[in-house]
């Protein structure tokens, strides 16, 4: 028992390791479907083991308050989403749109995912994470070309592409903070370690790090789906399975971002060094408002959410820009409803294109009338994401919105006028999905409702009552990103 | 660290840049590859001349894989490629040649202006190599967004990963070298393979608005 | 104690929602829900009436919800608890019209869990005493009342409407939180109690109240930001319009009050100025469209414009005295202002509960193929007679009484010293005095071409009356209507402590003389005494007829209609809703609605008939709102390539912006 | 005593505009039958018409409502509760506090509202044309006759009638500039609200220009006669209006003694009965206007009222 805990890491490392290594060999897609899920559990066991217990910080892990907050989000999703998976693809065995062989390399990939993007987030050395980052990356490409339709590759494709780059640039960037680094903290490991960097960032050459932000912000920004990075995003959410868009937009963009935070506290350490805020904040409003103006054209129900993940990711890297306790606050509080809530809606998604046969805006309509729990999830769901109370989106915008107009109205404005303008289309397009005469098929669709409605509950209670815990937790993340 | 370690270290690097420049330059597609591999045989020996310099032998690896990985395999699997797909008579370049280099020059201007000011600490070899670096790596990405071909694209960001491979190993006693080295072969690996699976033969631009217009139902 | 009570009552609101997701979906679920919600609202509307008559200190609790270093502050005050006893007054109405009008709903668990948990929501606003806890009620209010919008989601134009309304709503919402921001300072001390005790400088209380004026202005249908009002309100189920109509919009001119007499601190004179402008403007503005609409519920939401334009114009005026240090008439404004809301509150809610009936009876709104109904519901005919006297601002209805009041303070503006408010008082006074005199045009016409006349279309020939709870609900409304109209005194000396909490001052003793009259500042400025003028009126045409029956006693015989020897059988030679209003449309219309009559006479001989052709444009709406549509359209068009660009393309894009950075990394320092 | 005294008066002021209304418009119709050379009929061949309407069935069209046959009874008795709230002779009403002029101006608006409704009750079409002129007429002379108020009350500091009477009787009035204005404001208004040349012609059946009469086209008998009665009452309470505001002498005091209370009343006849020959002068000189021009003569009333009322607020500095 000591040892588990002692080595707690190690197993939410080493369970989706070793499950995507059985589930590749295992056959009988029912199976290793709820292999999948129980695997993810057991992660997502253990992660919360170490939520209840920080280990100490390693040579090679690390788990203090700010990445905690990312692992059991990414383990709880993770976990909610295998759930929703063992539905979805129970459906598009049927329809064939896949085999049971491409079953078995999708639970395999979902692991390796899993294990790249914990990896990612639980490693103290900066060349690591950007090792698993890539493994994450690849893994997600050859998820979302698993359709094998045009559409789909052409997706994996400019994913793949643009994803390279950006770890290209990412890469640069983490030998420039070597290289910065080495003189003061001695060359080998030191230098990449984060708890090393982080103390001693002060004493670093400022020149370089600004340089080296500039890559990491870029090349990470790139996963992160920042504009003009993103262009891979939509299409990857839109062409790949939805489960996949479900952990793209709730999980991948988080780790990324992750690192983006991490880096920028190193930035924080050192005070000569170029201001992170306004980039992020610049940077954070153009995503913000050009996602809103992008969303208003859309025809395909998942790339408008896509469009929307852009979108909050820009609102959330502007909160961190801004800084200070409230505004870090919010953003945490931000990208944690975020995952929770656009997962959900791609659940939603997923199951409605499975009902309606098609991801085009135009012909689904009236859901609230064919399908009605589907419909009202789907209802909730993008109120929520719009930013709606008693929802938890409400309660970071309200934060974020009301210190930012206090500290500095002219970035405010803005701020309001792309949170308004992208409501403004989601509702647009909601009010056509979920009313009116309903068209397409009428049948009902068996899906599972439980990761959906979990999600939501959450989103909900999220929006009334913030345990005291939850927030000396965050209050202290907050503090820590300055 | 000064004498002649120092010059051919210097020498090499800047040889790189100039590579990446005739590879600006060529707007035929065999002697973009043939560049290409001139220009994976002076990484190689770069790298290899700073394992000598660090004395670090973990760094012969990746410069051996630089040498029998970027300038064998990969030219050659490009070569059967372009011949495959029948694409081998020219790359047509998006502006041209003459604004191209002049914007190749105006990069490593820049990447000098910006990393010879912030590198004062650092030693000087990593300083020299940094700024070489810095500019294989914006020549790389210039060589990407001004070819349409899809393969001269590849060359692109192989070069500009040659340009990271460069830093990496001058960064002394840096840890995970090979390591990256080798995650970015088994990337280009995927990348060569994918150009090769999907048949994609002009270009990348197969993403293009009429293509959406087929198949994405966005623009209907 | 008491806001426990009304937590609780609110809680059970909330419950009765969920309950009512279970048994809607049966027959007796509707009566069900809609009766257990009255009950619910009587109880919170005794609550509110005891705490508003008790008149002792604030009461307040702090819960451990919402932001969770400040927590959720709840507080009740005089101000609060009169609100609270007008949304619950029509809470209450609105349930005990639903037993009844309930089932004509098509799909009833679209509409009976939203009922109560708008209620619920309406409820909380008041109560609120932080930005947080008033934003979330505020919100959770407009969702729930916008989802009622959307419930009847198949018929033409219901989805707009909810989509204008919402969005409308919700950049309010976004107004009004970046005035808690700014109220709130850096810090983010989202409580009301330390917003109340930080004043806000000069410039930046005026950004507050610009926002405020904007963002709750727009959820009280303030001109221009009004648009989604005549669209949204119409198109719920009657009973929610006569929710959102008659109480919602209270609920924003109470936001209003709160934040802008109570948190903001001493107001510069200027502010009346603006406040009574909106109010002057929406006031003739809501009662001109109202006169050129033709739907009937339209009609009755663009009324609530009119009236919302009447109270802003009192709150305005209420301003500029207390800037002035004019206690007594402050609290004269103020009270003129709350009683208004209360009557307002009362008679819209008549109103709609009445168009609902005839909705319901005949299927139609569209006034032009009503008429004649009065033979056919008789119940709903006398009460929306009194609702329709009441709100053109008659004697001796209610409305009436607040207008006076309203009348009487303008007349003490003389006192102001600015220039500016000596010039546009008066104005202000006139607009109000249209509005008030185009009030009865209007309700003539809504009255005379839908209940009087002849059947224009076989559906309002073949109406029947109501069913009695709708029907007992409106005769309910239609007595308070009259007896807050003669008997005003006690709903005066209620809004006593309201108003007291709001300016610290209190009302003028003159408010209240004996023999139930009432009168501004001093008996010596006018008096008013709706019981006796009731009294006389009615008296008098008693005597009239006891009179007339003693010396003339013929006969009544029935004969066809005279119409000066040209009497024709078709109903649609009577005036139409339209040509009713045409005398006023010749005189606003080419200004403000910029309407165009062009008649097409044939040539001689020809038997085609002449046709008269009126253009009218809402030029609010076409100067303001659509030119930022289509931008936001052609904007997302013109980006909308970005969609489509080419892999090499992006790489350009992060290209550059790479090389931007790092030139402006080099040019840094 | 006194109070029985005061109800004597109240009840005499009643009695009076019933008992005089009759007179006025027949004095009234004898003056324009004078000017125009012709002897026209008796001064008191009103109170014949109202005995003949009284006297004749009612005959009720057949979808008449139950607010056809209330209407004449609500219109007269408004009118008549207003007229009797107006100081002729004598100030000091028992029941003027019971409301002020805006109260006054206000049920006289009731009448006009019950009147318009029963205009359109019938649903005939020229019921339909009387109402929507008459709302038209009357949404534009009430403000105007409001901010008329606003003027007399500004001047005043009251509202109450008798207070404004008293006032202007005491040396504090002095010539203004506002006080013409108002004057001639509220003769427009007078001669617009009581349905006389050039706004409406009481004595045409003509579709094209009637305003008055073709609401109360389809009324006959006992309802006709109350509703001639009620214009007449309401013709004489805008004279008696403008006789208390604007040539108050001789009104008597509240309190005073019965001398005083005839001298006014005589005072009084003399004013109405100057008025009337003004009337019918202005009339007899002056054409019919179209209906769509009557905005511009009332717009011409409301502009004054407001110049007056604007004006003093400026001017005032307390």
């Amino acid at each position: 028992m000591n040892w588990f805990l002692a080595h707690d890491v190690l197993l939410v490392l080493s369970l989706p390791a070793l499950a995507a290594v059985v589930l590749a060999v295992l056959p009988g897609y029912r199976l290793s479907a709820r292999g999948n899920v129980a695997a993810s559990l057991a992660t997502l066991l253990a992660a919360l083991a170490l939520f209840v217990r920080h280990p100490a910080p390693g040579p090679y892990f690390l788990v203090d308050d700010l990445n905690i907050v990312f692992i059991v989000l990414n383990t709880f999703v993770g976990f909610t989403t295998s759930v929703f998976s063992a539905t979805y693809i129970d459906h598009e065995l049927q329809t064939g749109r896949l085999t049971p062989a491409y079953l078995r390399f999708y639970h395999a990939m979902y692991q390796v995912m899993m294990f790249g993007m914990n990896l990612a987030l639980v490693v103290n050395n900066i060349g690591l994470m950007w090792v698993a980052i890539e493994l994450a990356t690849l893994a997600t490409v050859l998820m979302v070309g698993i359709y094998r339709t045009h559409e789909a590759l052409e997706a994996a494709w400019k994913y793949f592409i643009l994803a390279s780059v950006g770890i290209a640039l990412a890469l640069f960037g983490t030998i420039l903070v070597y290289l910065a680094a080495a003189p003061v903290v001695g060359t080998g490991l030191q230098g990449m370690t984060w708890t090393v960097l982080v103390a001693h960032a002060g004493a670093f050459e400022p020149g370089l790090l600004s340089v080296a932000f500039i890559f990491l912000f870029l090349g990470y920004g790139t996963k992160v789906g920042l504009v003009p990075l993103h262009a891979w995003l939509p299409d990857a959410h839109a062409e790949g399975p939805t489960p996949i868009s479900a952990v793209l937009s709730g999980l991948l963009l988080n780790v990324a971002l992750y690192a983006v935070l991490r880096f920028k506290m190193l930035m924080a350490g050192n005070p000569h060094v170029i201001a992170a805020g306004p980039l992020m904040t610049t940077i954070g409003l153009v995503t913000l408002i050009f996602a809103a103006f992008m969303l208003y054209r859309r025809r395909d129900i998942k790339r408008l959410f896509a469009y929307s993940s852009i979108e909050h990711m820009g609102i959330i890297v502007f909160a961190f820009g801004m800084g200070g306790p409230l505004a870090n606050f919010a953003g945490l509080l931000q990208m944690t409803m975020h995952s929770l809530t656009k997962s959900a809606i791609f659940f939603a998604v997923g199951h409605v294109a499975q009902a309606k046969g098609t991801q085009k805006i135009a012909d689904i309509r009236g859901l609230t009338q064919s399908h009605p729990p589907l419909g009202w999830t789907l209802v909730v769901g993008v109120l929520a994401i719009a930013g709606m109370p008693p929802l938890g989106i409400f309660t970071s915008e309200f934060l974020l919105v009301s210190s930012t107009f206090a500290r500095s109205p002219l970035l405010a404005v803005p701020l309001v006028f792309g949170l308004f303008l992208a409501f403004a289309a989601l509702l647009l397009r909601l009010q056509g999905l979920a009313f009116g005469e309903p068209t397409g098929r009428m049948t009902p669709v068996g899906a599972s409702y439980v990761p959906t409605f979990a999600h939501l509950a959450l989103v909900a209670v999220a929006g009334v009552y913030l345990s005291p815990e939850l927030v000396t937790w965050f209050q202290h993340v907050a503090g820590m990103l300055g | 660290m000064h004498g002649i370690g120092f010059d051919i270290a210097h020498l090499l690097a800047g040889s790189l840049v100039l590579v990446s420049l005739t590879m600006l330059y060529q707007d035929r597609l065999y002697a973009l590859l043939n560049t290409y591999t001139l220009h994976a045989v002076v990484l190689g020996l770069a790298v290899a001349w700073q394992a000598r310099l660090q004395d670090a032998p973990h760094l012969y690896i990746t410069a051996a894989i630089a040498l029998l990985f970027k300038a064998g395999i990969i030219p050659i699997a490009l070569h059967r490629i372009v011949v495959r797909l029948g694409i081998h008579r020219a790359i047509e370049t998006v502006s041209g040649i003459g604004t191209t280099m002049l914007a190749g020059i105006g990069l490593v201007g820049l990447s000098f202006a910006v990393m010879l000011r912030v590198t004062e600490g650092a030693a000087l070899v990593a300083r020299e190599d940094v700024a070489f670096a810095l500019s294989v790596v914006l020549l790389g990405l210039l060589i990407m967004v001004t070819r349409r071909n899809a393969v001269s694209q590849v060359v692109g960001f192989m070069s500009l990963e040659n340009g990271l491979i460069l830093a990496a190993a001058g960064a002394q006693g840096m840890p995970l070298v090979v390591e990256i080295s080798v995650a970015f072969s088994v990337l280009i690996a995927f990348i060569v393979i994918g150009v090769f699976l999907f048949r994609i033969r002009e270009r990348f631009d197969t993403v293009d608005v009429r293509a959406l217009d087929r198949f994405r139902g966005e623009r209907r | 104690m008491m806001v426990m009570s009304l937590l609780a009552g609110i809680g059970l609101l909330l419950a009765l929602s969920v309950l009512a997701l279970f048994v809607g979906a049966r027959p007796a679920g509707t009566p069900l829900v809609y009766a257990i919600g009255l009950v619910l609202s009587l109880f919170l509307l005794a609550v509110s009436g005891s705490a508003l008559l008790r008149a002792g200190p604030a009461q307040t609790l702090v819960l451990p919800l919402g932001l969770p270093w400040i927590g959720t502050h709840l507080r009740l005050d005089a101000l609060a608890a009169f609100f609270l006893v007008v949304i619950n007054l029509g809470g209450a109405g609105a349930c005990l019209y639903g037993i009844g009008y309930g089932r004509h709903a098509a799909e009833p668990l679209r509409v009976l869990p939203l009922v109560p948990a708008f209620l619920a929501g309406m409820n909380l606003v008041p109560l609120a005493d932080d930005a947080f806890t008033f934003l979330v009620a505020w919100e959770f209010m407009s969702l729930a009342s916008w989802a009622l919008v959307v419930a009847e989601h198949r018929g033409a134009g219901h989805v707009e409407a909810g989509y204008i309304y919402l969005a409308m709503a919700v950049l309010g919402t976004f107004a009004l939180l970046l005035a808690f921001g700014l109220l709130a300072g850096p810090a983010g001390d989202y409580a009301f109690a330390s917003m109340r005790a930080a004043h806000a400088a000069p410039p930046v209380a005026a950004v507050v109240l610009g926002l405020v004026l904007f963002g709750a202005g727009a959820k009280a249908g303030l001109v221009p930001m009004h648009v989604w009002l005549p669209r949204a309100h119409p198109v719920a189920p009657s009973h929610v319009s006569a929710l959102m109509s008659g109480v919602m919009t209270k609920v924003a001119i109470y936001a209003v009050i709160r934040i802008v007499f109570d948190l903001l601190g001493p107001p510069a004179w200027w502010w009346g100025l603006v406040v009574m402008g909106f109010g002057g403007a929406s006031a003739l503005m809501g009662i001109l469209y109202a006169l050129f609409e033709t739907d009937l519920k339209r009609v009755l939401a663009y009324s609530t414009i009119e009236n919302v334009g009447f109270v802003f114009a009192g709150l305005g005026l209420a301003l500029a005295f207390r800037a002035d240090g004019m206690a007594a008439a402050a609290a004269l404004a103020l009270t003129a202002a709350l009683l208004h809301v209360l009557n307002h509150a009362v008679l819209k809610s008549l109103q709609f509960f009445g168009a609902g009936a005839v909705l319901g009876a005949s299927g139609l709104r569209d006034m032009d193929r009503m008429g004649g109904l009065i033979h056919r519901m008789k119940v709903t005919s006398v009460a929306m007679l009194a609702g329709a006297i009441g709100l053109s601002a008659l004697p001796p209805f209610n409305a009436f009484v607040s207008e006076w009041l309203t009348f009487q303070a303008i007349l003490l503006s003389p006192a102001l010293p600015q220039w500016g408010l000596k010039l546009l008082v008066p104005a202000v006074g006139a607009l109000l005095a249209l509005a008030a005199a185009l009030a009865a045009t209007c309700f003539v016409r809504l009255y005379g071409i839908v209940f009087l006349g002849r059947p224009r279309s076989d559906a309002a020939a073949a109406a029947h009356e109501t069913d009695p709870f709708s029907a007992t609900a409106m005769v309910i409304f239609a007595g308070l209507a009259l007896l807050l109209g003669i008997v005003p005194g006690p709903a005066l000396g209620a809004l006593r402590p309201a108003v007291a909490s709001v300016l610290g001052t209190l009302q003028p003793a003159a408010l209240r003389l004996p023999w139930l009259s009432i009168a501004p500042l001093a008996a010596s400025r006018g008096t008013y005494n709706g019981l006796l003028v009731f009294l006389f009126i009615a008296g008098s045409a008693a005597l009239v007829a006891v009179a007339i029956r003693l010396v003339a006693p013929g006969r009544t015989r029935r004969g066809p209609a005279w119409d000066c020897g040209f009497p024709d059988p078709s109903p649609s030679l009577q005036y139409s809703a339209g040509g009713f209003a045409e005398p006023i449309r010749r005189v606003f219309g080419p200004v403000l609605f910029r309407s165009r009559t062009s008649v097409h006479m044939p040539p001689p001989g020809e038997t085609r008939p002449a046709r008269l052709v009126v253009r009218s444009h809402d030029v609010v709406w076409e100067v303001l709102y659509a030119p930022v549509a289509g931008l936001v359209a052609a904007a997302s068009s013109r980006l909308n390539v970005m969609q489509f660009l080419t892999i090499r393309r992006y790489l350009s894009l992060v290209f550059a912006l790479l090389v931007i950075l790092l030139l402006v990394l080099a040019l840094w320092r | 005593m006194a109070l029985i005294r005061d109800l004597a008066a109240q009840a005499a002021e009643m009695a009076l505009v019933v008992g005089a209304a009759p007179l006025v418009t027949g004095f009234l119709r004898k003056c324009k039958a004078r000017l125009t050379r012709r002897r026209g009929a008796s001064v008191l061949q009103p109170y014949r018409d109202l005995l003949r309407l009284l006297r004749k069935d009612v005959v009720l069209a057949e979808n008449a409502s139950w607010l056809f046959r209330a209407a004449p009874y609500l219109v007269f008795a408004a009118t008549w509760v207003a007229a009797a709230l107006v100081p002729t002779f004598g100030g000091g009403l028992l029941f003027s506090w019971s409301a002020d002029l805006i109260a006054i101006v206000a049920m006289l608006g009731s009448a006009r509202f019950f009147l318009a409704l029963a205009g359109m009750d019938v649903g005939t079409a020229f019921g339909g044309i009387g109402a929507s002129r008459e709302m038209m007429i009357g949404s534009l002379a009430e403000p105007a006759m409001l901010m008329i108020i606003f003027s007399l009350a500004l001047l005043a500091g009251s509202t109450q009638l008798s207070v404004i009477a008293a006032f202007m009787q005491s040396p504090a009035v002095g010539l203004r500039v506002t006080l013409g204005l108002a004057l001639a404001a509220l003769l427009i208004v007078a001669i617009a609200e009581s349905g006389r040349i050039p706004v409406d012609n009481p004595a045409t059946h003509l579709e094209l220009t009637m305003v008055h009469e073709a609401m109360v086209l389809e009324y006959s008998g006992r309802h006709l006669a109350l509703l001639e009665l009620a214009s007449w009452v309401k013709l004489l309470l805008y004279l008696s209006l403008i006789a208390c505001v604007f040539v108050p002498w001789g009104v008597a005091p509240p309190g005073s003694g019965w001398l005083a209370h005839l001298l006014g009343a005589g005072l009084y006849a003399g004013k109405i009965a100057l008025a009337c020959a003004l009337l019918a002068v202005f009339e007899m000189t002056i054409a019919k206007m179209r209906v769509f021009r009557v905005p511009n003569f009332l717009g011409a009333a409301l502009m004054l009222g407001f110049l007056g009322a604007m004006l003093l607020f400026v001017s005032r500095i307390i």
